[in-house]
């Protein structure tokens, strides 16, 4: 049924009436094709059948259960629809869900569900309130509830009622049930860390983490700046500090400004985020202070350019075509700035190393830069520099949960294929 | 105190953010967080204007190289702000007064973004038209095979795309359509480029759950270096 | 007069004339229309002062840059201020303000001024280095870090790590297989086909272990070790290149989307 | 069979100036000198590589434009092929009730706004001819004049529409997973107001609207982050809401693992945009031919492809014959 149909009856009563309903009806849920189907045909027989009918079977078996994993607040309510009408009785276009907090009443309206083709099937309606004790739709928990559902037709006066329900309760759960698989990785993967730390820790810097071309290009490339005697230009993306990537160049940085330092060339980063800004300053003053040449380091070496992405792009842009550094380095956060960065970058002449987990900008790096890591890799290559502990025991335990995931894909997939399906649904998290 | 306190803040942050997950009695507390957070990254806004004015202030007052050009910032920088914080010559403000919409059709905020903003930050994204044509033309050479194999790929998608590879698989029987250019590429794009997209989001996945973990058990704090402590 | 004063008026000059061939003198809003002519005439000097970039770094460049770099700082501001502390902070501070700004009062919350105080924390940074209260910032970079790795931790985990191993697992490797015999009988390569479909879901398993293996850091590439990886470098490649073929449409369509403005709305040459 | 091949509809318009097919106003010459700079460039890049000499950027640059501005200026436009990943995000709106809710989400500024708008024109036409209700929000700061634009480019289709009862605009919040993360469970906690301080619960069409999952649909429109990425991970996983999505060419491939099971569809770059506008045609023909804003740009598209293409043999050719140069001496 078009809904130009549905409107040019608006002027016929009983339609009117219908399509009220039916509107009704089409705002609480977004029901199947099926009900207006089913309207059309009442419109037709309502326009012929003028004479009163009688009122529906009534819905039973009206069950209310509290709704599992939530803080309470929202029961589901069940109930069987009403059979097929007989001789004389109007069709059941939906029900309507009363609340209560009595038996006896008042019966306040929660909401509706339309009524399905198949009278056999039995409806679910979630009746989810407010928690705010103010709010008009506030639904207390721990509190009797008593539910009643009525079957309505295209006539007002034509509806019959179920019976009340039993009393029910919304409670509030203290777990989640629904999020398991994501609590038991969080937990397998925090004692993980926590065992690996304590492993890098005893073991020092023994732990083996295979090279990374880009990384080793960095020293390379800063030998190369100080021959040319042209500065490096650090590009640190257009990450916030709370970004992974940005943290991890934040290391790869301080190396950088101490190997600068000792090599008594210039390194110039010009930032993005007004916070990195700040943080980049002080990892480029200690890497000058390390180096021992704390006299060396000038204040706007590293600058705040703007908070647009565009913008910052334009004045980077003309950063590398007027001082033409002998190395880009971009490592970070990086979007649709990628490509002009690099390209830039090319036809200044510079080396470019760069770096990002951005997955959609992966491939203008791999093509238009001399080094690229490729996500992880950028985590790795902060450690892979820095040997501290902490990084190689997380980077370990990375590994590890790696390897545990090879061998449940694998599974997984070998247990499919044999048909049990159980396996890989375990893993599914819900809600 | 400059230590401990930033430290106790990034715990009890963390942790509530990441209990509420599981336990939904939290719900309320992860969301009043959260309100926090995006009534906070405005004063990121705020602190990234200030710093900017105060780079380009100092660059103007003691005329360096390019002051002039420091002095366009600035004059562009109190123009825009103006327009913005008083809703100049918005059409709404006669019946709705300050909370007129400030992106209003006719007001002056909204035409000075669609005469300075908008054109500029179009061009600019449009330059890499540009550079995807140089880049294809200088970097796409199959000097070896990892370079050979994003070649094709590249190159198969590309055909996809034009008439030019549809007229020239469009030949094949039904039972080699697998090897007609636009099901090829829509295979590539669907499956091939998926498992390389999935293996990637996976490590990365892992390295910022690792990196959140160390961040929230206090372990990691590269964020909170520096400065004078 | 040397050029570095020359150059700029003429370019006023020449702005203005186009201003005015732009300008629709029998508008009957002709404040509206000087607006309009503005907006046509700006939006196609800047871009072409961008695109002047292509062919090397000049002076208008320079001027757009800038110009790009201040407006775009004060927008952000502008609408920070009025969607998150007008809207959202102010009609649950004090009726006052809110009865200032127009903004309906909708009832006190007063923990909303820990983030207001966080707020202006951060912008301690903004005094002066000698003052030493710059490290107050550190508490709202605190919280801001450690709001951003809780959310990312769990929402990482469902539905980049979780969701995308159990849609691994979940592939039937041997699809509609209804035996050996039957298999090789209707072999073909169309694209619906059984052996496609079988292959699809090989190059996905297979691919995505490979991936995985490429990104382990603890153990030396070499052996079998190092084939599979090699196999991963070659997923990744693939990947790659399908994703920079299919970004040239995107790329395209914004030129195309500049220069229909440079023709139709600025120079006028097509309708 | 070539002549038929030229007559088609396909080819055609590539050689307007032989068919005058010419659409723009610039006339058949101005089109003629266009194609016949366009060939000539080639063969000079051609000619230049082959002799083993590198081809200078601006020259490339040069050609590009020169590329795109001629099928700009000529008008090509292209027959578009419906694919089901768009499909899925027509028919789900087709299947909508009158009257249900659906959220759009525009995330993106003008830059973006070549490929991205013209989806979110094309999605709130459906809508409204559905008499669906929108309501419109934005991750982005400059999203606001994005929706600005759209609403102003839909109203003189409907001129009966009334604020507050069949859309609304809720506008811009700083945040960007904050916000996501909390309007999955709680709307009015982020969103208190609309865009110009009106309580939502005094707009008719909000009544019922608690959180994301009471819309029937969200159509998330996004270049890049906050984008389509997080509306998966910050609301469609946790909360089960129904999503499709629209995205920048540059990010469609990575979004592919979210399809289907975590957004029923996607609209992917300006070609998604002209598949969707195709479908709303067909079912729609008030929306003539010449509205369709990504449509016309599939035209100019398809020859840039065609010209990187042949830059990319070019190189080869080039790279190969330098190797074989350098083997012979060697």
């Amino acid at each position: 049924m078009t809904l130009q149909s549905r409107t040019s009856r608006n002027a016929f009563w009983p339609g009117f009436r219908l399509a009220v309903y039916g509107m009704m009806f089409g705002i609480v849920f977004s029901s199947s094709a099926v009900l207006s189907q089913e309207a059309t045909a009442e419109v037709d027989n309502a326009s012929t059948m003028l004479a009163p009918m009688l009122a529906p079977a009534a819905p039973g078996n009206v069950t209310v259960e509290d709704a599992p994993n939530d803080a309470g607040h929202a029961v589901i309510v069940t109930f069987s629809q009403s059979q097929a009408p007989a001789d004389g009785q109007a069709l059941v276009l939906g029900y309507e869900i009363y609340r209560s907090l009595a038996r006896s009443g008042p019966w306040k309206k929660v909401g509706a569900v339309p009524s399905d083709v198949d009278v056999t099937a039995s409806l679910i309606y979630k009746d989810a309130g407010g928690s705010d004790k103010s709010s008009d739709d506030y639904l207390p928990t721990e509190t009797d509830l008593f539910y009643r559902v009525r079957a309505v037709t295209a006539d007002s006066t034509l509806y019959s009622d179920s019976e009340v329900s039993a009393p029910a309760q919304a409670v509030g759960q203290w777990w989640n049930s629904g999020r398991n698989p994501v609590f038991f990785f969080v937990l397998f993967f925090t004692l993980l860390t926590l065992y690996f730390l304590r492993v890098a820790k005893q073991r020092g810097d023994s732990l083996y983490i295979r090279p990374l071309a880009g990384i080793d290009a960095v020293d390379e490339a800063i030998g190369r700046a100080t021959e040319m005697g042209k500065p490096i230009l650090y590009v640190l993306g257009l990450g916030t500090a709370s970004d992974i990537a940005t943290i991890a160049s934040f290391t790869i940085l301080g190396r950088v400004a101490r190997k600068v330092a000792e090599y008594q060339t210039d390194v110039i980063v010009p930032c993005y985020d007004p916070i990195v800004f700040t943080i980049a300053q002080e990892t480029v003053r200690t890497g000058y202070m390390d180096a021992g040449r704390p006299d060396a380091y000038r204040d706007d070496q590293v600058y705040f350019v703007t908070q647009a992405q565009f913008a910052y792009v334009a004045a980077v842009n003309g950063t590398i075509l007027r001082d033409r550094p002998a190395t880009n380095i971009y490592l970070g956060k990086f979007y649709a700035e990628s490509l002009i960065l690099a390209e830039t970058g090319a036809i200044a002449g510079s080396i470019q190393i760069a770096g990002t987990d951005e997955i959609a900008q992966l491939p203008f790096f791999v093509v238009a830069c001399d080094y690229t890591l490729i996500g992880e890799e950028l985590y790795a290559a902060s450690a892979y520099l820095g040997r501290e502990p902490l990084l190689l025991g997380a980077l370990k335990a990375q590994d590890y949960a790696k390897a545990v995931i090879v061998v449940l894909a694998i599974l997984g997939v070998i247990m499919s294929g044999l048909g049990y399906e159980g396996f890989a649904k375990a893993f599914e998290a819900v809600g | 105190m400059k230590r401990t306190i930033p430290w106790i803040i990034t715990i009890v942050t963390g942790f509530v953010l990441v209990i509420a997950e599981f336990v939904p009695p939290w719900g309320k507390m992860r969301e009043d967080v959260l309100i926090y957070f995006q009534i906070i990254s405005v004063f990121a806004f705020f602190l990234g204007g200030g710093s900017l004015l105060k780079i380009n202030l100092q660059k103007v007052f003691s005329k360096r190289t390019d002051w002039e050009y420091a002095l366009v910032t600035v004059v562009g920088f109190f123009v825009m702000l103006a327009l913005g914080l008083f809703k100049l010559g918005n059409p709404e403000m006669a019946t709705a007064g300050y909370a007129a919409d400030l992106n209003a059709n006719g007001s002056w905020f909204k035409n000075l973004f669609d005469a300075v903003k908008a054109p500029l930050s179009a061009s600019m994204y449009s330059l890499l038209a540009f550079f995807i044509a140089s880049a294809s033309y200088r970097a796409f050479r199959a000097k070896n095979s990892d370079a050979t194999v994003l070649l094709v790929s590249a190159f198969i998608i590309l055909m996809g795309q034009t008439f030019v590879g549809v007229v020239a698989t469009g030949w094949m029987p039904d039972w080699v359509s697998f090897f007609k250019v636009e099901n090829l590429s829509l295979w590539l794009l669907a499956k091939a480029n998926l498992a390389g997209q999935r293996a990637i989001l996976i490590g990365i996945a892992l390295g910022i759950v690792s990196m959140s973990l160390r961040v929230i058990l206090g372990i990691e704090r590269t964020h909170l270096s520096g400065g004078d402590e | 007069m040397n050029r570095k004063v020359m150059i700029p008026i003429a370019s006023i000059i020449v702005f203005i004339g186009f201003l005015l061939l732009k300008f629709d003198f029998e508008a009957v809003d002709s404040s509206q229309a000087l607006w309009d002519a503005f907006i046509v005439t700006a939006g196609g000097f800047l871009t072409l002062m961008i695109f002047s970039f292509l062919y090397r770094d000049n002076p208008f460049y320079k001027f757009a840059e800038h110009l790009y770099v201040g407006v775009s700082a004060a927008y952000w501001m502008c609408v920070g201020f009025w969607s998150n502390i007008v809207q959202q902070a102010i009609p649950h501070l004090s009726p006052w303000l809110s009865e200032a700004l127009d903004q309906p009062f909708l009832g006190y919350k007063w923990d909303y001024w820990i983030p207001i105080a966080f707020g202006l924390l951060l912008l301690t940074r903004l005094l002066p280095d000698s003052l030493k209260i710059g490290w107050l910032s550190k508490w709202t970079l605190a919280f801001i870090v450690a709001s951003t790795a809780g959310l990312l931790m769990t929402a990482n985990l469902k539905a980049n790590f979780i969701s995308q191993i159990s849609s691994t697992m979940s592939l039937p490797l041997l699809p509609d297989w209804t035996g050996f015999g039957d298999f090789v009988s209707n072999f073909d390569l169309s694209y619906g086909g059984q052996f496609i479909k079988m292959l699809s879901n090989w190059v996905i398993v297979v691919g995505v272990i490979s991936g995985l293996v490429y990104f382990f850091f603890s153990k030396e590439h070499t052996g079998w070790f190092g084939r599979v990886s090699r196999l991963g470098i070659w997923v990744l490649m693939v990947t790659f290149g399908a994703s920079f073929g299919y970004t040239v449409m995107g790329r395209v369509s914004l030129l195309v989307g500049r220069l229909t403005f440079l023709f139709r709305d600025w120079a006028g040459i097509i309708s | 069979m070539i002549q038929a091949l030229f007559l088609s509809p396909v080819f055609s318009p590539l050689f307007s100036p032989l068919f005058s097919v010419v659409s723009h106003g610039l006339g058949p010459v101005f089109s003629w000198i266009f194609w016949i700079l366009f060939v000539a460039g080639v063969g000079w890049v051609f000619w230049r590589t082959i002799k083993g000499r590198e081809v200078e950027r601006r020259v490339i640059f040069l050609m590009m434009g020169l590329t795109v501005a001629g099928a700009v200026l000529t008008g090509i436009v292209l027959p578009v092929q419906e694919t089901v990943v768009v499909r899925n995000i027509f028919d789900t709106i087709e299947n909508l009730e009158e009257g249900d809710k659906v959220l759009l989400s525009l995330d993106y500024d003008p830059s973006g706004a070549p490929e991205l708008q013209p989806m979110a024109i094309a999605v709130s036409q459906h809508c409204l001819e559905k008499k669906l209700k929108i309501c419109y929000m934005t991750l982005w700061g400059t999203g606001g004049a994005m929706i600005a634009d759209v609403i102003t480019a839909i109203r003189p289709d409907f001129p009966e529409l009334v604020y507050g009862e069949d859309y609304c605009n809720v506008g811009y919040r700083a945040g960007n997973e904050a916000v996501l993360k909390v309007i999955a469970t709680d709307f009015r906690k982020t969103f208190p107001t609309d865009v110009s301080g009106i309580v939502l619960d005094s707009l008719p069409m909000m009544t019922g609207v608690t959180a994301c999952p009471d819309f029937s649909y969200i159509v998330a429109i996004g270049s890049g982050r906050p984008g389509i990425k997080e509306w998966v991970e910050y609301v469609v996983e946790p909360s089960g809401a129904l999503m499709g999505s629209g995205a920048a060419a540059v990010s469609a491939p990575q979004l592919y693992p979210y399809y289907p099971q975590q957004m029923n569809g996607m609209m992917g770059g300006s070609k998604g945009a002209s598949e969707y506008e195709k479908m709303l045609r067909r079912g729609y023909p008030k929306y003539g031919e010449f509205r369709a804003q990504a449509t016309e740009i599939m035209g100019p598209q398809t020859v840039a492809h065609v010209f990187l293409m042949l830059l990319i043999i070019f190189a080869n050719i080039s790279f190969f014959l330098a190797k074989k140069r350098k083997g012979a001496s060697a």
